[in-house]
């Protein structure tokens, strides 16, 4: 993934997306807990099945995440990560699926001499991402990088929460590149033991809109990706599940690609439900 | 952004929505009194906060300056602090949008004492976020908060300090959105709340403004306040901005020495408009003490309240087009200043009201021959720090203190 | 005497030349404004000590005992009480005097720390006289009067209470007349004190009595005020004693109950009012918590500004002539109106203001519709005592506050 | 001392000052350590030459008095010294000297079923004594307890301070009886290293008034006594060194008549000095 940035196809994500469907999106945070690991892990996601692959460059105040990425968070800086260490990790992967940055905007902002997106989005390019996501940056606020992207032909994926309806979605929906990320449920990530309501009503109110959709915030099993593929998701998000194993398994790179095998059939397993018996769709739960 | 270059909704798109009710209700309520919200604000601010405050002459400052001071009484505010401006103005607002319950954060405990003051006051159900750390040093905020009825909520994580207790307000608020009103304890965060508690807050200048023109028959040369988020900085200087001949200081906390240590991300100041640079935390494109990469550093001052790595957007903006002039003290300065007021006026000032006494003593020559001065609290709750830090300091304002037994 | 068959000038030969030429201050200064005495009060007060004060409606006390209750909130003024009215006033009057040096007696605190802000604002040198042991349990207090630049006389002899403050400030007054002026603390001591102390309180009837006036419009069918020695009690009630259909409801200490055990020569409450005695104390004829052949006993409350075997001599006489209802409410009952106040309406009352709001919730029912209460100072000094208490006790009106490790 | 008190001769105290001036008066606090010892330590002092004795009524707030009377006063009512059994050791006591007692005037008051001064000096004339000192009556209050005295043949001897002047002064010394207690400086009782300059002053105010004059408030040594007496007194008053003798001494009754013997010399010396050379009057010494 070391080609000149411009070179990166205008659709790289929703392309692996739409080739895939259902497809499966994994998250973690690089430098938890150093560079070299992450670099292990990431290559074990991509064996699993993962096809697009999110990595979160840590920034002090992560005020969209739980517990769970806020502890990767905090044990990715008391390693040293940095926004060069991670350009240089990206620039090192040679993944099937693309891989998108996660981060903060004041990361974004600081990259470079002066607060300015554009050398970030500059760098990412260069090392090889195909996407930027900003879990503080609303579309209103988002021009300076949407441009910057565009320039460098990397997608800003947008998120769509429970609570965002009307002219709000239409902007949204119009402004969307790549994929539209569906917020399960309102708070923070975290894995989570059920599918929301939410859920439902979100995929229900984007169903007019002909974008990718994929849903994350609280997935954690194979069922869970099964159950949201079948309400209508084009793909699964999962983060704090691979963090949990990342923080607590013996063997962590094998368990990762074994848990990304698992939510890949779960979301596989939804799509055929939805394509055998489209009547049979079960209830969402109650909250 | 919403001041030049600075402010904006730099939040999770779920909080979104909230932000334009807030906007909306910001307008039709604060703006246009809609169900004569402000003056029923301003009725309780009477009642309950005990508004207007006085501006009193400072007899033997006035003669140790050798120029006119005033001090504006904040500190007379229930609660001993501007805090309560802000918090029953949101309360009661979230009482106008319909909201069930209000959460605030709080580092050393002021804004979420003045919180849960503002909710008992107005029957509305409370939760304060409070890191560990601060929840076991600062025990008599804690209490004042649970007599009041309010839950307090130790946040574990980090240092437990006031970062992470925003960090965690944040994520209660885009969970329970749809119900819950966050009341933010300055005039920091996305827009609208620079604005609305800067509203809020602006009875501070326009009582000031009032008063100096009937005491001395005009408008002050310079007008000094604190700095740390800026809600009483701003509530100070709201009403002097049109007003070109009065000079604006905003005094920081210069800690025990300027610039960041980057290595530890720290920084041993609070010096965001001397020292910080742009960038987004908590909402808002404003100055920040920073790493070089962008990650948020800790900020230290001897006081508590004046102790974040940011700043008021609105504030960065007056500073960067030069109507206020960002100055600071550093912590033996301030603690003289606290000496110095309670000593010569009777007043025993919050520590972060000390850094604004304690640059008129260092720079009274630049202030002209009028000066108010914004005495943004009570300093009863800093008795224990400025005891243990005059003890390893060699202070000339300090008094003796030691009449205990053994 | 000077009320009735209360007041009087019960003191050492030494003092009584003081107490003439204070008497020929009081009616010139406070009577006759002359100088401008009074003016110049009143404007202090109200720059330095934030008056006038706010009566404020309690809805939900309103709501709670369906009539309506208002407060009036002299936990505003400067220092947290109603104490810096008299302290200013007397500090003030002595320096018309032309005294150098003003002392006091202070038990837990309260006056002695209005009396050093009084002296610090006025650059009197001040010296404040406290028991030994209130010195080591009250020593936030301490502090601050050693940071308002006054020394602080811990007084070895007996229990280190009150008490022994009162009568060694006595000592070094019998000592330093001639230079000296005592500021005593309440409306007890020899004449013309009680008067002084008690016009310099009046303000606090004088404003609620118009306020309510203009909230309601009309008087109150009864005030309500806690008694210690009584100086919030007759600075609320004095402007109502002539208008008769105003009751008036002076609220003791029941402490743990009443009664004086002789054996021990202690009484476990501060009902001086309900239960006392007539006899001689600190220069007057008053009402005595005492045995029976004329000790003063130990009185009791969990209100350490209850706490006293004396009270006002004029109050004692209002209470013999059934101008005032002396009642009285045990330490839980106050317990419970400290928790209930800070609950429902975002107040932390003083203990002693505790006792009103406690008298309230048992008796409102014969308060009639409309009643205000005296709030006389702010709680934040008591939280120890009141976490301390309430952990012993069962009180239905207490919040649990248990959020710490450990 | 338990003759019927109307037979008290008017002017007891007057007559014990006048015949032997220079007079030495002595106090002690009655219960200090208990009232056994009180009555050996009166004997004591009469036997020493004390022409007056003040016996002092412990009160709990006892306002006038410095610290080594307060601790006397502490000491007799743990021992839980009461005013009945006050006025059973005067009963009991046999002196040479008239007696006084000195107290508050709350005790007073207080004796008998209510606040009334009558009973106290009624039952204060039935055990024999001659006259009463209460340091918190000034003249103004004094009317009441002075007719009770009238009535019943009772001194009532009033304090004359260092601020005592003018019409004041007047109104007292014209109501004097038995002698004018003349309080030798500002403050509290308690012995003193010198005589102070007020004493002076004082004195030569009251040098027109015919009345016996006794100077006390200080005065601990025979030295003092002398020059007190130089000064004009008629009688000098001791009490606080008696006190220390009291609470400090292996033998106090031995070393109290020591003690008086030592001051009534003194004072006698002070008195012959003034006959032999009245122009080598001492100068005052400086405050």
């Amino acid at each position: 993934m070391t080609d000149d940035s411009n070179a990166a196809p205008e659709s790289d994500i929703e392309t692996a997306i739409r080739e895939n469907d259902p497809a499966l999106i994994t998250y973690i945070t690089a430098g938890d807990p150093s560079l070299e690991d992450t670099k292990r892990y990431v290559e074990a996601l991509d064996r699993g099945g993962s096809d697009l692959i999110e990595l979160g460059l840590p920034f002090s105040e992560p005020v969209a995440e739980g517990a769970t990425i806020q502890a990767a968070i905090n044990r990715a800086l008391d390693a040293g990560t940095t926004p060069e260490g991670f350009f240089e990790l990206v620039d090192d992967l040679e993944t099937e699926a693309p891989l998108l940055v996660m981060t903060y905007y004041n990361m974004i902002l600081q990259y470079g001499s002066e607060p300015d997106v554009r050398p970030f989005v500059e760098r990412a390019a260069e090392a090889g991402l195909s996407g930027i996501i900003v879990p503080d940056l609303p579309a209103e606020e988002a021009d300076p990088l949407r441009e910057a992207c565009d320039d460098h032909g990397l997608d800003l994926v947008f998120i769509v929460a429970p609570t965002t309806e009307g002219e709000r979605l239409e902007t949204i929906m119009s402004q969307v590149s790549g994929f539209a990320y569906v917020q399960a449920r309102l708070g923070t990530t975290g894995a989570r033991a059920d599918v929301s309501t939410a859920t439902h009503e979100s995929l229900e109110r984007l169903s007019e809109y002909d974008v990718p959709k994929a849903v994350g915030f609280g997935v954690s099993e194979g069922d869970h990706a099964a159950e949201i593929v079948e309400a209508g998701a084009d793909g699964v998000i999962v983060g704090s599940a691979l963090i949990d194993i990342v923080a607590g398994s013996d063997d962590p790179a094998a368990d990762l690609e074994a848990k990304a095998e698992e939510l890949k059939r779960g979301a596989v397993r939804g799509a055929e439900s939805l394509t055998v018996d489209t009547e049979d769709t079960p209830e969402p739960e109650q909250p | 952004a919403t001041f030049g270059d600075y402010g904006g909704q730099y939040v999770p798109e779920a909080l979104m929505p909230a932000l334009q009710e807030l906007e909306d209700a910001y307008e039709r309520y604060v703006l246009e009194n809609e169900d004569g919200f402000m003056d029923e604000f301003r009725e309780r601010m009477r009642d309950f906060g005990g508004r207007p405050t006085p501006l009193q002459r400072a007899d033997r400052l006035s003669e140790r300056y050798d120029r006119e001071i005033y001090l504006k009484r904040e500190d007379l505010v229930h609660g001993g602090a501007h805090k309560l401006n802000n918090a029953l103005g949101q309360v009661l607002l979230s009482k106008y949008m319909g909201k069930e319950r209000v959460i605030a954060e709080t580092g050393a405990g002021q804004h979420g004492t003045a919180t849960a003051m503002a909710a008992a006051h107005l029957d509305m159900p409370c939760e304060i976020y409070m890191g560990r750390t601060d929840v076991n040093r600062q025990r008599p905020n804690v209490y004042r908060m649970r007599m009041n009825g309010a839950e307090v909520n130790p946040v574990e994580a980090g240092s437990g300090t006031l970062k992470e207790a925003i960090n965690e307000t944040f994520r209660d608020w885009a969970t329970t959105v749809e119900t819950t009103h966050y009341v933010i304890g300055s005039v920091v965060g996305p827009h609208p709340f620079p604005k609305l508690v800067r509203d809020f807050q602006a009875v501070i200048g326009r009582e000031a403004r009032e008063q100096i023109r009937e005491k001395a028959g005009r408008l002050p040369d310079s007008v000094v306040a604190c700095a740390g988020g800026g809600s009483n900085t701003m509530g100070t200087f709201h009403e002097f901005v049109p007003d070109d001949d009065v000079a604006l200081y905003a005094v920081e906390a210069g800690g025990s020495s300027l610039g960041v240590d980057e290595e530890e991300g720290v920084a041993p100041n609070s010096a965001t408009l001397s020292t910080g640079t742009d960038g987004v935390l908590h909402g808002a494109m404003t100055k920040l003490l920073q790493s070089e990469e962008g990650q948020i550093v800790e900020s230290h001052s001897v006081s508590a309240g004046l102790d974040y790595a940011g700043v008021g957007p609105e504030l960065a903006n007056l500073v960067e087009t030069d109507r206020v002039t960002p100055v600071n003290v550093d912590d033996d300065a301030a603690l003289n200043g606290f000496h110095r007021l309670s000593n010569l006026e009777g007043i025993i000032p919050a520590l972060e009201s000390s850094h604004a006494l304690g640059y008129l003593e260092e720079s009274h020559d630049e202030l002209g021959d009028l000066v108010v001065v914004n005495v943004s609290g009570r300093g009863d709750k800093d008795l224990e720090t400025v005891l243990e830090e005059t003890e390893k300091r060699d202070l000339e304002a300090a008094p003796d203190v030691e009449v205990f037994d053994g």
